[in-house]
């Protein structure tokens, strides 16, 4: 897995700068600034993010009480991998893309997963974003149960 | 030809086979439909995800159909419910 | 202007939410989490976010050194509050919308504006961000000048 | 009738004109177009942002044509040169 050494507010004219496609599959809570800091660039006007919560919810009154998410995580990986080569295919000119999703118990509210890409203009980078989120919730191996306040769940299933 | 296939089972699919992976004995060109009768043989109760779940082999996703795949000793096959990320 | 009294994470169930439009111009380092607070809500499982930053440029052999933004600052709030109702009139579900908007002078590479919008699903929000920087772009009476390594300066130009 | 306003020059064109802000006294009934000229008139340099600025007249944008505006004591102008927020 590349390394989280985001490059934010440094400045490397003249330097190529090698792409980056950081996911991480995480127990612990998001931090929206490690995601901006991992795709910052000194040769990107525009970073576009994402953040999925989960929202306060009944299921035929059932309360929502917490998440729980698991994922195939090597394939999870290797399915993140392909989809960034597909984003360059579309959109050459993005910089870094960093995906942090949770694992695990996430409470309601609480961002489950967080995601940017950088990029010089912005329409490439907005354009991007979409497709990564729509992708990620169509490719990649991960599942979500909800957990209700009867102590009964539910594993989820994304729209088509 | 046989091959000793590691089988993972994620989210509602591990609840309902009572399992998170085993070792099963396959041959080693198979359809993937066939491949899916055997689990579900094994544990009936998968069956409610037929039509719904899809398999992966060595991490890369068939669909559950006539196709044919080639299995050797020690590779990985995975039961995928429908996702539910992000 | 409203305050930024964000409810991140917070749990405000039954309770009807009034919605945010939160503009700040502000000389200071921008906090991607201070504006993703300012718009969290617990009826929301999107937040999308904007970040524009200055590219390390150089024009006719010149290095852009610093940046200086200067703002007609009532009328700059009054626009906001006008493209916030542009906006709401479109995506209707849109739920909580900040601008950070920095002025004075910003390094090279430093974030000039960051802006969430948060809203129950992600489709509106991810239009309602893309035409927010549009418009801000085209309506919000702010200016920037690029200051050079010669000591020469120039006032920019939005493109059409 | 006249009115006495305050006009606030911004960017490129507080630059030109070499003050930020200033009292003019004005009739109370001007195009915009005048009212430009006025302000030329007074700052010649302004003149490299013809075709260019525009104005706001109590906070709202008023481009320069031959649209009447109205003023009262105390209305605040402002010259819009093109915007670079962002």
């Amino acid at each position: 897995m590349p390394s989280l050494t985001g490059s934010c507010f440094s400045s490397e004219m003249g330097e190529s700068e090698a792409r980056r496609d950081v996911f991480k599959l995480s127990p612990d809570w998001l931090s929206v600034q490690e995601v901006v800091d991992a795709v910052s660039s000194s040769s990107c006007g525009a970073i576009s993010i994402f953040i999925g919560t989960t929202r306060e919810d009944k299921l035929d009154g059932q309360k929502v009480i917490r998440l729980e998410y698991e994922a195939y995580e090597l394939m999870a990986q290797s399915e993140f991998t392909k989809l960034c080569a597909d984003i360059r295919g579309r959109w050459p000119s993005v910089t870094h893309i960093c995906v942090h999703h949770r694992l695990g118990w996430v409470e309601v509210g609480q961002a489950s997963v967080v995601m940017a890409i950088s990029s010089p203009h912005r329409h490439d980078g907005q354009q991007a974003i979409q497709h990564c989120i729509n992708q990620l919730k169509a490719k990649i191996p991960i599942w979500k149960k909800e957990v209700y306040d009867t102590q009964d769940c539910s594993w989820k299933e994304n729209a088509e | 030809m046989t091959a000793r296939v590691f089988v993972l089972y994620f989210a509602k699919s591990a609840e309902l086979a009572g399992v998170k992976e085993e070792e099963i004995v396959v041959p080693t060109s198979i359809s993937s439909q066939d491949l899916w009768r055997r689990l579900v043989e094994q544990h009936p109760r998968l069956s409610v995800l037929q039509g719904q779940a899809v398999l992966a082999v060595r991490q890369q996703y068939v669909d559950i159909d006539d196709q044919l795949v080639t299995l050797g000793d020690g590779d990985e096959v995975a039961v995928v419910p429908p996702l539910s990320g992000g």
